[in-house]
């Protein structure tokens, strides 16, 4: 699952294996590489399109909307910024247990519970000072997912219970919880829904700009590259590939595999909680019914389409927030049924994927033909 | 930051338009429209506002999350008036409002909420007063003396239901024992079939559902049982083709009259305010055919008194279980 | 009545195999040698279908056979022995056997297929294979699951059968069995092709031998028309051609031939980088003893059924010195040498240079200088999905980081360096270790061995599956690790290995070290009969 | 038959299905996550059409036939392009679960949705899909370890390398497993609309596709387990309810965890039947030397 190792230069000569190809080139082959994503996104659309005009509406107003929806003015901007932050965290939530080999399917329930766990310390002190509750309450959310997702960890070292069991089942657990919180300890009376009282003014985020994007976006952004270049550089990035790669070998080179596993959890259940309390800080001002969407899904989604990689993850979830949050409005401008953003979303995904692999085979029949005709040249040479 | 180039491109691209003060408005569902259900009784008022000249546009199964981005969304796509079907979503309503005053906004809440902003109306579902009616109208059917109401989240206004109901018996003076369960989803009718199922099993003979679509659920669990024999009853729809021969009635919400009333105030100037909807503006439980002439009158009575202030309903959001 | 024409495979950039002939003809045992990553197991995984060939036909008997899976090879009556054996570990040996062939017949009474079990039967009493049907492979040693591998092949009705290194992983008495079997097999009508490193058995076994070196066909030859020395000479290639090369190649080249005195000649011969260069000396040089560097208490590991599995091992060694553990397999050597290295949990007492290590984690004793060469590379030696480079700095990815940060361009300088030092084939530093062949694997786990400065070194089994250009160099380094001051423990199933290194030779025997020789006094009859318990 | 054990059976049918279609194909290591879509395609199409056919049997087999048709582009996309089958897998999710509401909106319309008949009683006051259910379960458990063909799908699911190795067909073998799952998942899609609430709707899965995956690990993917587990979660599910019903002083929200607690209670102390297919989720390419 690393990309770290599998995605290095293709070099033929072991001597240059050290030296990384020049600026310009990694441009253009990036540049590259970016087609057949482009072509997949394009070919969902095309089929989706047709699906639109044949059930009466017209596909280029939904378009439109997706993919300008995020770029046209700030506020879209914002809007896709605020979801970007939790799609991050849940696909790192996702994908550093799974370097480890782990599927962790608990984000949900994780980041539920850092709502919680942030939500209560935002009623029960609002009077602290900002200075005091606002790191309060992230930390708070942060260490509630973490234990959530600890007793999988545990469940797992000790009972050797699958962690994809434990994490369902834990998640269903952790909508009661959410449930009895917001509709029975600190329920807001006039809201039709599970809502929780509000926060404290002290337990908000503080916005920047205008229309305000909270400043969790940088706490996200900030821990998004320490991730990076932790798994990139670090030992303990390093150990947990390793185990996820071969965890025998790792035990016996001295790796605590049980340990690092055990992290993974842990760490990921502390993001997917600090997910939750910026959700609460930043965006709801208290937790909800149905405030977790679907960020589990789609991080998920993203940590795979990353194959694992944490450098790749924000800018895939980056990816995702725009179509998100332009499907979301493709309805009320164009008229086409909801459903239909699901069906996109689905379809984009599995070109994406076919993509790859075109141009995979595409690339490996062009340098098979290339190493034949080598290979017929030297022959002619001999003769 | 995300480049400080652009000042706001879309919020006045609306009202610049033709002179008239034709309405442009945007709806948000929580659900399906084609739920036959809270939803698709949006959508009907939203239908009848067009019908009587407005612009309309809308969105259906927005999750809470995602509602700020698509009130934003609408603001930006030039909407006079913003309409949140569903309490769930009158905070970011509230916020959305207050960074948008020059746009009118309509949002649902039950009571009256705290810093209303200066362009927000509210509509006050006040689901306690229908309850009333609902509660006499159980304990009437109920042979059994044991009432079973299936809830799908155990919320205030849910509690409110219940305390409503059993006034409702004090004040008519019956014994009837009101079993209150909650199958923590409004929509999963199997959930809802089995809770009504063992409700029945324990000796309700009445099931009162106050479910979205989950009250399918409600309906499936008279399957077997012959006609006459316990009677179940819905909310927000006529729901007497889905239901069957156990159908007693339904605690019906129409929209058309509270939404149009206040558009007319905005359109008149009015741009705060508090809808009260009840049996007067809007509500009424619609009694089936095969229910005994005797409860039908009783509920009338009830339903009148509640209008007429006859009878004071208690708001109370006491928890239960 | 086989015969493979014109085969040419690639891996993206590695060209495995270049234009290869290969023949094989009726009953008769074919050698197929050749140096790690020669291209054999490639050949033999293109004849059964596995690998698509880029170009190249395949005739049997004279008509062109088109072979684009197994099923088509199994059909055409080809049977395979894969290097790294092919089960499904949770059924049992009838199950493994009968799987995929039509109509097994599986009775309801112990879910074991009844005719099937009589044919299994049948065939292991033809052809000297015992196996338990019922058992379940998991639970089975080494050597009786490449038995299970042949039957799979015979019961298919194979008239060509292929089997790559099998006798890596036998006994000496295995290894005869084998070659019994192999001899029935051929009786009755059948054809061999037996891939291996060893030319002692092929000169034993084999009709004909074909040699092959880096993708490409070398040389057919007859059993009667070559010598050992010739076939070593000719599977090392141009470069034996000069002097220097040729005798450092020698003992490896007697190791591979498998000279019964090779005892004595390591006595009589004292080889390049011998013991004397060393500062222990071990027994040869017993003036000048210094103490002991590594020694080892009591050391036991328990056993499931309280029978230990390693019993009470107390041993001294001084710097310098190579302590060889011959044995049999499956008397408790990988707990012995797991024990050792800690990474497994044992009682007792085991120091390196006075810090007591028992009990630490292995991190501990890795930082210590204990550094475990594992006997299957596969499972236990490295990362397969991660880079070479990955898999150099595992092990030491603690103590060369810097404030938790691991160096990578430094670390790929270094692999780049190890790559060319240890010959490891592969098209690139980044390139999955898992892709390479088995030789070269071993390689990269010798590189990140002796790239540790090892002061306790243990390689169990480290040139099982090398070639004779691989096996020399790891002796080469070893005494060079020796004369450093290393202590070094080879544990090793295969007696010329231990002999031809060892300064002292000791024998592993169900879980205990009996006997002890000092260089010159070990003679292959006195530890073959502590290793078959029946000495000492 | 009492109550309880009615409606622990009528509560296990769905997750028997789902779980035996997910235990099917992950012993042929095809790790299908679609299910939650499924069974929504599966209540869609299974509503629809015995509404228009006028019949429970045709909606269901149509039912099973869209589920087929999702899960053979699941198979083929992890077999023959090796795509990565938790991808996959949560796009269809998301296709599945939106081509059932747009099939339902569009069939359908605005109106209120007509009720189809319920399935009619068989014997034990029980309907004839629980036999069905049950007899899947038997029928699967004597497939897997008493035929050949059981044998040949355990091995591509346990070594497909070997299997491989020895003339099994991996591809093709995952190809029909995972179809013929996935039909599985959405026939337990079809049971609820004909069982629970007489319509389609789209909150009527409610999360019971996670909860069959999680039951087919609680069954360590084997047909009887998985026939023991679903049975022991649908009855901590009634059990709940029942506690809910008639008042235990505790708030229902505790209440309601009872099943998923109890669930991982029980595998606490059930260690040895936790399996999991050695090659479950992970692609199989013949000329790749690393394993997964
Ligand atoms: N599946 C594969 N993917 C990539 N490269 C491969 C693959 N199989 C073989 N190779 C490469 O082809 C070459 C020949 O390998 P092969 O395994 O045939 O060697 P061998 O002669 O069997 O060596 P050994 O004696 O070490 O087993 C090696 O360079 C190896 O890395
Ligand atoms: N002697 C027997 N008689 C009847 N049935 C048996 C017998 N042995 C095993 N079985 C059945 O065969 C199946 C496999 O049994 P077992 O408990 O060994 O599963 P397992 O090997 O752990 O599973 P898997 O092979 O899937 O890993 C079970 O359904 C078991 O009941
Ligand atoms: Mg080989
Ligand atoms: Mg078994």
């Amino acid at each position: 699952m690393s990309t770290d190792v599998t995605q290095a230069p293709e070099a033929t000569d072991v001597t240059d294996v050290a030296a990384a190809p020049p600026l310009a080139q990694r441009a253009r082959s990036l540049a590259f590489a970016a087609i057949p994503y482009a072509v997949a996104v394009l070919a969902a659309f095309v089929v989706v399109a047709v699906l639109i005009t044949v059930l009466g509406h017209d596909p280029v107003a939904a378009f439109r909307a997706v993919l300008t929806n995020s770029f046209r003015n700030q506020t879209g901007m914002v809007q896709t910024l605020h979801k970007w932050a939790p799609l991050t965290l849940l696909a790192l939530a996702f994908a550093i247990p799974l370097g480890a080999g782990r599927f962790n399917i608990g984000g949900e329930g994780q980041m539920i519970l850092g709502t919680v766990g942030a939500a209560a310390v935002g009623i029960t002190m609002s009077d602290l000072p900002m200075v005091i509750l606002l790191p309060l309450v992230l930390v708070v959310g942060t260490l509630a997912g973490a234990v959530w997702s600890a007793i999988s960890a545990w469940l797992m070292e000790s009972f050797k219970i699958n962690e994809i069991l434990s994490t369902v089942l834990l998640n269903f657990v952790s909508f009661e919880v959410l449930d009895y919180v917001a509709s029975v300890v600190w329920s807001d009376p006039g809201a039709g829904g599970a809502v929780t009282l509000p926060i404290g003014e002290g337990a908000v985020l503080p916005g920047i700009g205008r229309p305000p994007m909270h400043t969790g976006v940088l706490l996200v952004l900030l821990v998004s590259v320490v991730a990076a270049v932790m798994a990139k550089r670090s030992v303990a990035g390093f150990e947990l590939r390793a185990v996820g790669l071969n965890e025998r070998a790792s035990k016996l080179h001295g790796i605590r595999t049980g340990r690092v596993a055990v992290t993974s959890m842990i760490v990921a259940g502390a993001l997917a909680g600090l997910a939750g309390a910026i959700e609460v800080a930043g965006v709801h001002q208290r937790t909800l019914e149905g405030i977790q969407s679907n960020f589990l899904l789609l991080g998920i989604i993203i940590g795979l389409i990353a194959r694992g990689s944490l450098t790749a993850v924000p800018f895939v979830a980056f990816g995702i927030a725009v179509l998100e949050v332009g499907a979301g409005s493709m309805q009320r401008v164009s008229g086409a049924p909801v459903e239909i953003v699901l069906i996109l979303e689905g379809l984009i995904l599995l070109f994406l994927l076919m993509s790859d692999v075109a141009t995979e085979r595409w690339r490996r029949a062009r340098q098979a033909r290339a190493s034949r005709a080598k290979s017929q040249l030297t022959k002619g040479a001999v003769a | 930051g995300c480049g400080g180039s652009g000042d706001d491109a879309g919020t006045d691209s609306g009202s610049g338009g033709d002179g008239a003060k034709k309405q442009v408005i945007a709806a948000i569902f929580s659900g399906p429209t084609n739920d036959a259900d809270y939803n698709a009784v949006g959508l009907k008022a939203l239908k009848a506002a067009e019908s009587a000249g407005a612009k309309i546009s809308f969105s259906e199964k927005v999750a809470v999350p995602d509602v700020e981005a698509r009130l934003t969304e609408a603001v930006g796509d030039g909407a006079t008036v913003v309409w949140t079907h569903g309490s769930q979503f009158y905070d970011a309503t509230a916020k959305v409002a207050k960074n948008n005053p020059d746009v009118n906004f309509i949002a649902e809440y039950d009571g009256v909420p705290k810093d209303q902003p200066a362009n927000v109306w509210t509509i006050d579902r006040q689901f306690h007063l229908g309850f009333y009616g609902m509660g006499v109208f159980a304990s009437k059917l109920s042979k059994t003396g044991t009432v079973g109401y299936v809830g799908g989240l155990s919320l205030p206004f849910s509690m409110a239901e219940v305390h409503a109901m059993e006034q409702a018996i004090t004040d008519t003076g019956a014994s009837t024992k009101i079993k209150p369960v909650w199958t923590g989803d409004f929509n999963d009718a199997a959930k809802a079939q089995q809770f009504s199922t063992q409700l029945l099993g324990q000796g309700a003979d009445v099931i009162v559902g106050s479910l979205n679509v989950g009250s399918t659920g409600t309906f499936q669990a008279f399957e077997g049982r012959a006609e006459g024999d316990g009677w179940v009853t819905a909310k927000y729809t006529d729901k007497a083709a889905a239901a069957g021969k156990h159908y007693a009635g339904s605690l019906e919400y129409d929209f058309d009259k509270p939404l149009a009333d206040v558009l007319g105030k905005i359109g008149s100037g009015e741009e705060k305010g508090n809808y009260l909807l009840g049996f007067d503006t809007g509500v009424t439980i619609k009694v089936a055919d095969g229910v005994p002439a005797d409860v039908k009158a009783a509920v009338d009575k009830a339903m009148n008194d509640v209008k007429s202030g006859a009878v004071k309903v208690k708001l109370d959001t006491a928890k239960i279980g | 009545m086989l015969q493979m024409s014109g085969i040419r495979k690639t891996f993206g950039p590695v060209v495995a195999l270049d234009g290869v002939d290969f023949t094989v003809a009726d009953r008769e045992i074919h050698g197929l040698l050749g140096g790690n990553g020669a291209g054999k197991t490639t050949l033999m995984n293109v004849l059964y279908g596995l690998y698509a060939p880029d170009a190249g036909t395949v005739s049997i008997d004279g008509s062109a056979v088109d072979i684009q899976s197994p099923k088509d090879a199994i059909a055409a009556g080809i049977g395979m022995v894969h290097q790294n054996f092919l089960q499904v570990d949770v059924f049992t040996v009838a199950e493994n056997i009968v799987l995929g062939t039509d109509s097994t017949g599986l009775t309801a009474a112990d879910g074991s297929p009844q005719t099937a079990t009589q044919r299994i039967t049948e065939l292991s009493e033809r052809f000297g294979l015992s196996v338990d049907p019922s058992a379940r492979v998991a639970d089975l040693p080494v050597g009786v699951r490449q038995r299970v591998e042949i039957l799979k092949a015979l019961y298919r009705g194979a008239k060509v059968l292929v089997l790559d290194e099998p006798t890596t992983n036998l006994t000496p008495q295995e290894v005869d069995d084998l070659f019994s079997s192999m001899r029935a097999i051929v009786d009755d009508g059948m054809s061999v092709v037996l891939i291996t490193h060893k030319i002692r058995e092929t000169m034993e076994v084999c009709d004909r031998m074909t040699v092959m070196r880096d993708g490409r066909w070398i040389a057919t030859v007859d059993k009667a028309d070559t010598t050992a020395d010739d076939l070593a000479s000719t599977m090392i290639g141009e470069v034996a051609g000069s002097d220097a090369d040729a005798a450092a190649l020698a003992e490896a080249a007697q190791v591979a031939l498998g000279e019964e005195d090779l005892g004595e000649a390591s006595l009589t011969h004292p080889l390049p980088g011998a013991s004397e260069a060393r500062p222990g000396g071990g027994a040869a040089d017993p003036v000048a003893q210094p103490p002991a560097r590594v020694t080892v208490r009591g050391l036991t590991v328990a056993g499931p059924g309280g029978k230990p599995l390693v019993d009470d091992v107390t041993l001294d060694l001084r710097p310098g010195e190579i302590l060889g553990i011959a044995g049999v397999a499956g008397n408790g050597q990988g707990e012995l040498a797991e024990a050792l290295t800690g990474t497994r949990t044992a009682s007792g007492s085991l120091t390196v240079d006075g810090d007591e290590l028992v009990g630490r984690p292995t991190a501990t004793w890795l930082r210590s200088g204990v550094v475990y060469v594992p006997e299957d590379r596969q499972r236990d030696g490295i990362l397969p999905g991660a880079g070479i480079t990955e898999n150099l700095v595992l092990g030491s990815h603690r103590t060369r980081a810097k404030a938790g940060m691991i160096n990578w361009r430094a670390a790929r300088a270094e692999a780049v360096e190890a790559i060319k030092e240890f010959s490891v084939k592969t098209p690139s530093a980044a390139t999955a270790c898992g892709q390479l062949s088995g030789g070269n694997i071993q390689r990269v786990i010798l590189a990140r061995a002796f790239a540790h400065n090892p002061k306790l070194l243990l390689l169990h089994n480290p040139t099982r599956g090398l070639d004779i250009r691989s096996t020399q160099f790891v002796y080469d380094r070893v005494r060079n690790a020796a004369a450093q001051g290393c202590v070094v423990i080879v544990i090793s199933e295969d007696l010329d290995e231990v002999l031809a290194l060892a300064d002292r030779v000791t024998v592993a025997y169900s879980g205990r070290l009996v006997g002890e020789f000092p260089r010159g006094e070990a003679n292959p009859y006195d530890l073959g009969r502590l290793m078959t318990g029946v000495g000492a | 038959m009492s109550e309880f054990l009615t409606l622990t059976i009528t509560a296990m049918v769905p997750f028997l299905f789902v779980a035996q279609g997910t235990m099917l194909s992950g012993r042929a290591g095809i790790f299908n996550v679609a299910q939650e879509g499924l069974m929504l395609l599966g209540a869609a199409v299974g509503y629809i059409i015995s509404l228009k056919a006028g019949g429970n049997v045709v909606g269901i087999i149509a039912a099973a036939l869209a589920g087929a048709v999702v899960g053979f582009i699941l198979s083929w996309a992890t077999t023959s392009l090796r795509l990565d089958q938790f991808v996959v897998g949560l796009a269809l999710f998301f296709l599945a679960g939106g081509t059932a509401s747009l099939l339902y909106r569009v069939v359908i319309g605005n109106d209120e949705p007509p009720r189809i008949a319920p399935l009619p009683e068989l014997i034990l006051g029980q309907d004839a899909m629980v036999f069905v259910a049950l007899a899947l379960s038997g029928f699967l458990w004597w497939w897997l370890y008493r035929t050949d063909a059981g044998m040949r799908l355990r091995s591509v699911g346990e070594n497909p390398k070997a299997a491989d190795s020895l003339g099994i067909n991996v591809a093709r073998t995952r190809m029909w497993a995972g179809t013929v799952g996935a039909a599985l998942m959405a026939v337990g899609g079809a049971y609820l609309p004909m069982v629970f609430s007489g319509v389609y709707a789209d909150g009527i899965v409610a999360g019971r596709g996670w909860l069959a995956i999680a039951l087919a690990f609680f069954g360590g993917w084997r047909p009887q387990y998985i026939l023991a587990g679903s049975a022991f979660f649908a009855a901590m599910e009634v059990l709940a309810q029942r506690a809910q019903v008639s008042g235990v002083g505790i708030p229902h929200q505790f209440v309601s965890m009872l099943p998923y607690i109890a669930t991982l209670a029980v595998m606490v102390f059930a260690l040895r039947w936790a399996l999991v297919p050695q090659f479950l989720g992970k692609n199989y390419d013949r000329e790749s030397r690393i394993v997964g």
